[in-house]
């Protein structure tokens, strides 16, 4: 599949960079490790935070889930890690660490930091280690070119020795992979549905058999029915080529069908992390709670649920304590005054932010929160790296 | 001024309502043209109180069902009564239409004038329909009011693009009841929502139908909202009913095969069996010239489906399948097998 | 196929209206100064002549209008514009002799400042923010200066003052026009300066219009997916600017009007051969039959310009060719 | 209504302040004017000098005078012209554009008529042919230049006023029983304000340009003094080929300065119209200051105060 990929590691330090020749296990274990990472819109007194000291680790091989609402910060994220993000948008600290490892020896590991990797740098590891699939294809596909050439200009870019005919037969091989037709290479996207198109984003993701894909609510302008069929589509084509895969949403009832661990953010802020499954039997953070409530569910009893009262924070506000607590129906005296940090739940090897949860709360957790859970026997160990 | 009636009376009736839209086909010199049926033999009730669901995909005719409803788009055939009273559909809608059978549209951002207040999108209703000039102010606020929009001084001058979706969608209810109706149709009421604000609309909508009776129509694409909500439920496809029953019957027992597949394409972390889903490349909703729309998708399909369109068959106290799989049930005379009520509309209406 | 029929019915249209409005126009006017015009030239001009012009005018002698209109109609149809009042030729041969020396300008100049302004703008998109955004408040001073006046400047700073370029008339005195060395390069050197100022008057619209698009376009989530597939610099560009000269294209029929009003009064300026400058002695000289023959074959030339350029928006965008669009 | 609020850009400023002094010109230039513009009381073809700011014609007249009075009838023909092509491109692009069908089709053919021939080739014809008495009047001739150049205005509104028939908010106004006519004016044309302001701005311009044009080849009335009858006298005595830059430059560059100006505000309006052409937030002082590049490149987010990374000994490159 990837007969012509040269050597990362030996290019990158061609070009003055210093990779970390004796790869560590965090870096053998995780694809992308991102510390502390904060993003602006605009500096001034208009600024907006929309991402602040976000942590968080993707493991090999699995899928994180990012689930928030609009306004949480899960699209800023990844576009500022992949440095994509448009102005006036701004790192404002943090870093970002894609850890690329040579297709020769898989052991071997070369740490690239995207927060302060030249243009140059990121050029070389863009598609070729992560690739990307945008909400809506239609946007996301140059409107006046044949679906071909998309394939083949990245197959020209990033694989010089593949012949012409050569790289028309490996995306008719990439289209057959989503149950796409060979004759769809000669079509213009307009001319496809969009379930169609979304496949051909997903087969031009992984054109280049990326270690990481990040896909940015892949499916929310689609129907339910074509959903079901991409997602058991990709779900397959992760376990056969081993992929790692962010998935973006805001539909958490999918994500813990789908992801390994999930990540639920709220205003710009990661409020709570855990296994997919754990997560959903035993919520731990009030938000995560309130939004896995707000699923009406397909069996059982009809029940009255409510939501979540008010809405979601302006984020150009300047804001005291927890961002969740004028929402929150547990709200303490000190979740309006101080804002809890990220924190590991005991040894349970997830985290959760939220002063219901610390060690000296004198407050007892309430109820809804303090669910018991089995530990499920899903692929990835809870992802704690540190 | 509705007096309360014992049997459920439809407000909103509908019987065999179709739209057809000719399109030109691309590319051709000669303007060839195409007959797309958005809407095919559609007749429901909408009663009092209840909630009917229309549950649908894109191009399954639902939005236009509605817009046919609320008489902004005219059917190509069929007929509406309104508390009984058929309505000329030829004629242009009048005020009193108006007053009676409101729709609140899917994109709250984009139903609100970006260059009015939330005040002009209240007053400008109760003005058309007949409200003082000195009473508006204070209506407007009662109308926010009954949308949980507290305090209303804190909306009625601000710009639409200064609230927030859940917000906007209040208001656009709020300006449907301006007009103090009796039916109102939600057209995806809650898709462009965040999901933590959905619900709040949801239990609106619901405090609309069992505290003042309004009829409401719920279209969706999502079934669970369906089921959290409905008093009948309608699905959809292509432009027809495939399948409807009283509660929410068709979503724990679905019975037409593309119900099933759309149960169970819906994420569900519960985990429950799921059925066999159509093999392959996804089809268009391209409908097949004669025979059952769904049959190219239908894992079930035999050269029957193909050939011949299945009619409406009971499988259950008010519930129907317009699927041959239930050619052994007897089939009803229209898909509106509810026939306790309407004779009991009927038997008012005369 | 359906666009390109539909504009062809348009263009076919508007030449109508063109011809219609020509014959229609010296009837409106208070005192019909066509015949005012035939009054004062009895005596001048031989009644054979006299006939003719009348004839160009579909005005024979007792006819009614619509068997006037048929007759103007009739004599277009043959390519007869009638009889220039000043030069006593017909306007047909007038016009055979300037119309090439004004489509070789203004097409020479029309393309150059199409491609120098698309190219231009786009570049000035992509590194928007960067030094050369103070180029923008240059290029739209030189967009609001008449053609005529930028093009009189220049012949005073490069013609008579430096001397750096032939000026007055389309070629040297001392060559034989024909298909010569020393004329073809006669005529370019004199053909330069009028071109560079054609081409300083609106290759600003181009770069502005197309530098609006770029931007617009960069900010389409298709050029972040280029970047985002790693692909070199040049070939992001690209891929922003192939769709945004699409809306320059499509412009492109509607602003070679205004290119060709301006144009022809460069040609004055420079005294160049063209019908520009054919047009203002005419005016001066009230030749209503040469006014109108000019009129005639401009509108004719423009909207042929029309359809190349339609036909080159047809190829370059596949959307249109299966849409129905326009 | 908050529907049109120009961005406080200096383009805008700059533009805004040429336009003003342009129209104050317009009102005072004549009472201003130091001497009769036709008066040949004074020697023929002096330079500038004190008494004579921009010097004398070859007939002994004040240029400065005749520059002064010439903005009032330039701008009034350019005003005139403008307001009316506006007017006429409200009135028909919007109703072809709201009233869709057989109106549309009918209405978008004319327009797309007019635009397809040539402006000025027209306009000289139809000028050729008018009384001198009319020629000499400001109105008509703006009336007759905004007959030809209404169109694109037309064609641009009629595509506005069609994608707003489209939006929710009118189909929710529809719904409550809103009229037509009430549609037209409290929903849709609030919207359609900074197209039409956008659209005026190009009447204007397209207006002045060919007033003067006209004027320049001797089509109106030569007793009229504007721009482009100076520019008139000055081409018909070669002074541009003498030397006399005083003479036909100082009306050039007033044209030239009103047309930029409008251009700079129509920027503005641009900006307000396509959100996509306002600089992102960050002005070039600020992006100094914080030591971020001065342009923000596509694929390249900035990284503000680069933290050392904690813990790893990992590469710490100053980013771009």
């Amino acid at each position: 599949m990837s007969t012509s990929r040269v050597d990362v590691g030996d290019r990158l330090e061609r070009h003055g960079a210093t990779p970390a020749r004796e790869s560590t296990p965090s870096a053998r274990a995780f694809v992308l490790e991102v510390s502390d990472l904060s993003v602006h819109y605009g500096v001034d007194a208009n600024m907006v935070r929309a991402v602040h000291d976000v942590t968080l680790n993707v493991r090999r091989s699995t899928v994180l889930g990012v689930a928030g609402e609009s306004g949480s910060g899960k699209s800023t994220l990844v576009y500022a890690l992949t440095r994509l993000l448009r102005a006036p948008g701004v790192i404002s600290g943090g870093q970002a660490i894609l850890n690329v490892s040579s297709p020769d020896d898989p052991t071997q590991v070369t740490p690239v930091n995207l927060t302060t990797a030249s243009e140059r740098e990121l050029r070389r590891v863009r598609w070729s280690h992560v690739s990307i699939v945008l909400q809506s294809a239609l946007n996301a596909l140059n409107p006046v070119r044949r679906i071909g050439r998309e394939f083949d200009e990245v197959l020209r870019t990033h694989r010089r020795s593949l012949s012409r005919s050569d790289r028309r037969r490996r995306a008719a091989e990439l289209l057959a992979l989503v149950g796409l037709e060979p004759d769809r290479l000669d079509r213009f996207p307009h001319e496809l549905s969009g379930g169609q198109r979304q496949r051909t984003m997903i087969a031009l993701a992984l054109a280049l058999d990326p270690e990481l894909v990040v896909m940015d609510e892949p499916t929310t302008a689609l129907d339910v029915v074509t959903q079901r069929e991409i997602i058991t589509e990709l779900a397959e084509l992760r376990s056969r080529f081993g992929f790692a895969m962010i998935f973006i949403t805001h539909d958490l009832s999918l994500l813990v069908e789908l992801a390994d661990e999930i990540v639920v953010m709220y205003a710009g802020s990661i409020v709570e992390r855990a296994n997919a499954g754990e997560l959903y039997a035993a919520p731990r953070h009030p938000y995560t709670l309130g939004l896995l409530e707000s699923f009406p569910p397909l069996h059982g009893e009809r029940r009255e649920l409510t939501g979540i009262a008010g809405s979601p924070p302006d984020l150009a506000a300047e804001s005291v304590g927890c961002s969740f607590a004028p929402r929150c129906p547990f709200a303490m005296d000190r979740c309006r005054a101080e804002s809890p940090p990220l924190a590991p739940l005991g040894d349970t090897g997830r985290s959760v932010a939220c002063w219901l949860h610390t060690e000296h709360s004198v407050v007892p957790v309430p109820a809804p929160l303090a669910r018991r859970w089995t530990v499920p026997s899903g692929p990835a160990a809870p992802g704690v790296s540190r | 001024m509705m007096t309360d009636v014992v049997a459920p009376v439809a407000r909103l009736s509908a019987r065999g309502l179709t739209r057809h839209f000719t399109t030109r086909v691309p590319g051709r010199i000669l303007a060839a043209k195409r007959v797309t049926r958005a809407v095919e033999d559609v007749s429901l009730d909408l009663v009092a109180g209840r909630v009917t669901a229309v549950v649908g995909e894109s191009g399954s005719g639902k939005s236009v069902l509605a817009r046919m409803l609320a008489r902004i788009v005219t059917p190509t055939s069929g007929e509406l009564f309104l508390e009984g009273n058929a309505i000329a559909l030829r004629a242009r809608r009048t005020l009193d239409y108006a007053a009676q059978v409101q729709l609140v549209l899917q994109d709250p951002f984009a139903s609100m004038n970006p260059v009015h207040p939330v005040r002009h999108s209240l007053e400008r209703p109760l003005l058309i329909h007949g409200a003082h000039k000195a009473e508006v102010d204070e209506l407007a606020r009662s109308v926010l009011a009954r949308v949980a929009l507290d305090p209303p001084d804190r909306f009625l001058d601000r710009y639409p693009h200064e609230l927030s979706g859940g917000q906007l969608q209040r208001v656009s209810i709020a300006r449907a009841l301006c007009v103090q109706p009796s039916v109102l149709l939600a057209d995806e009421p809650i898709s462009m929502l965040d999901v933590s604000v959905r619900l709040g609309i949801l239990n609106l909508l619901k405090g609309l139908a069992d505290h003042e009776r309004l009829a409401i129509l719920y279209i969706t694409h999502d079934i669970a909202s369906a089921r959290y909500l409905a008093d009948e439920t309608i699905v959809m496809y292509a432009g027809q009913v495939v399948e409807r029953s009283p509660g929410t019957v068709l979503i724990d027992e679905p019975a037409h095969p593309y119900t099933q597949l759309l149960i169970a394409s819906v994420p569900d972390p519960s985990g429950a069996a799921r059925v066999d889903r159509g093999a392959g490349e996804s089809r268009p909703f391209v409908r097949a010239e004669e025979g059952c729309a769904f049959a190219l998708r239908c894992p079930h399909a035999t050269s029957r489906c193909r050939h011949e369109c299945p009619p409406a068959f009971v499988i259950g106290e008010g519930h129907v399948s317009r699927c041959w799989l239930h050619a052994d049930q007897a089939p009803a005379s229209s898909d509106l097998a509810t026939p306790g009520r309407q004779r009991e509309g009927e038997a008012t209406k005369t | 196929m359906r666009m390109i029929l539909r504009r062809i019915g348009l263009y076919a249209l508007t030449a109508w209206v063109a011809v219609t409005v020509n014959f229609v126009l010296p009837r409106l006017m208070p005192g019909n100064p066509v015949q005012t015009l035939i009054g004062k030239l009895t005596g001048q001009v031989t009644p054979n002549e006299i006939r003719a012009i009348r004839l160009s005018f579909g005005m024979g002698f007792h006819e009614g209008l619509l068997a006037q209109y048929g007759t103007y109609l009739n004599q277009l149809a043959h390519g007869n514009l009638g009889i220039s009042i000043t030069l006593g030729a017909p306007v047909s041969s007038i016009l055979r002799e300037s119309v090439p020396w004004t489509v070789g300008l203004i097409g020479v100049s029309t393309v150059l400042s199409f491609l120098i302004g698309t190219f231009s703008g786009a570049i000035l998109g992509w590194t928007r923010g960067s030094r050369f955004d103070s180029l923008i408040p240059t290029a739209t001073f030189f967009q609001a200066i008449p053609y005529f006046f930028l093009g009189t400047v220049m012949l005073l700073i490069f013609g008579s003052n430096l001397h750096w370029f032939p000026v007055l008339g389309a070629y040297s005195a001392n060559v034989t026009p024909g298909w010569n060395w020393a004329f073809v390069g006669s005529v370019i050197r004199y053909g330069e300066l009028p071109v560079i100022s054609i081409v300083l008057s609106s290759v600003a619209g181009w770069m502005l219009g197309m530098r609006n698009m770029m931007i617009t376009m960069i900010g389409e989530d298709f050029v972040l997916m280029a970047v985002a597939k790693g692909l070199p610099r040049r070939k992001v560009i690209w891929h922003a600017a192939r769709s945004a000269v699409l809306p320059s294209i499509a412009n492109l029929s509607l602003a070679i009007g205004l290119v060709v009003s301006g144009a022809l009064l460069v040609e004055l300026v420079f005294n160049y051969p063209g019908v520009g400058d054919l047009l203002l002695q005419a005016v001066l000289n009230e030749d209503y039959p040469l006014i109108q023959g000019i009129f005639l074959v401009i509108t004719f030339t423009v909207l042929a310009a029309n359809l190349l350029a339609d036909l080159v928006y047809l190829g370059l965008d596949p959307r249109t060719r299966s849409e129905a669009a326009v | 209504m908050k529907t049109l609020r120009l961005p406080r850009s200096p383009k805008v400023l700059l533009g805004l302040g040429i336009v003003g002094f342009f129209i104050i010109m317009t009102v005072v230039g004549p009472w201003l004017a130091p001497d009769n513009p036709s008066s040949t009381a004074f020697p023929a073809l002096l330079g500038p000098s004190a008494h004579h700011w921009l010097g004398t014609t070859s007939l002994g007249q004040d240029i400065f005078s005749q520059l002064l009075v010439g903005a009032r009838a330039t701008m009034v023909v350019a005003l005139v012209a403008g307001l009316v092509a506006t007017l006429l491109s409200m009135v028909i692009g919007v109703s072809a554009g709201y009233l869709g069908g057989v109106s549309d089709d009918g209405l978008s053919l004319l327009s797309n008529v007019f635009l397809a021939i040539p402006g000025l080739p027209l306009l000289i014809v139809i000028d050729s042919y008018l009384p001198v008495t009319s020629r000499s009047n400001e109105f008509v001739i703006g009336l007759i230049i905004s007959l030809t150049g209404w169109a694109w205005g037309a064609r641009v509104l009629r595509a506005q006023t069609m994608s707003l028939r489209n939006r929710d908010f009118v189909e929710a106004a529809r719904i409550i029983g809103e009229s037509r006519r009430r549609i037209m004016f409290t929903e849709i044309a609030p919207n359609l304000l900074p197209v039409l302001a956008s659209s005026l701005l190009f009447t204007v311009l397209y207006s002045i340009g060919a007033y003067v044009t006209l004027a320049y080849i001797g089509l109106t009335s030569t007793a009229v003094w504007n721009w482009g009858t100076m520019l008139y006298w000055a081409q018909a005595n070669n002074a541009p080929l003498s030397n006399e830059w005083y003479w036909f430059v100082p009306p050039g560059t007033c044209i030239a300065l009103v047309g930029t100006g409008l251009a700079l505000l129509n920027f503005g309006i641009d900006e307000f119209i396509n959100p996509r052409l306002r600089a992102g937030g960050l002005s070039s002082r600020q992006r100094r200051s914080l030591g971020l590049p001065r342009r923000t490149r596509l694929g390249l987010t900035p990284v503000l105060r680069p933290r050392a990374p904690r813990g790893a000994p990992r590469r710490n490159v100053v980013s771009s």
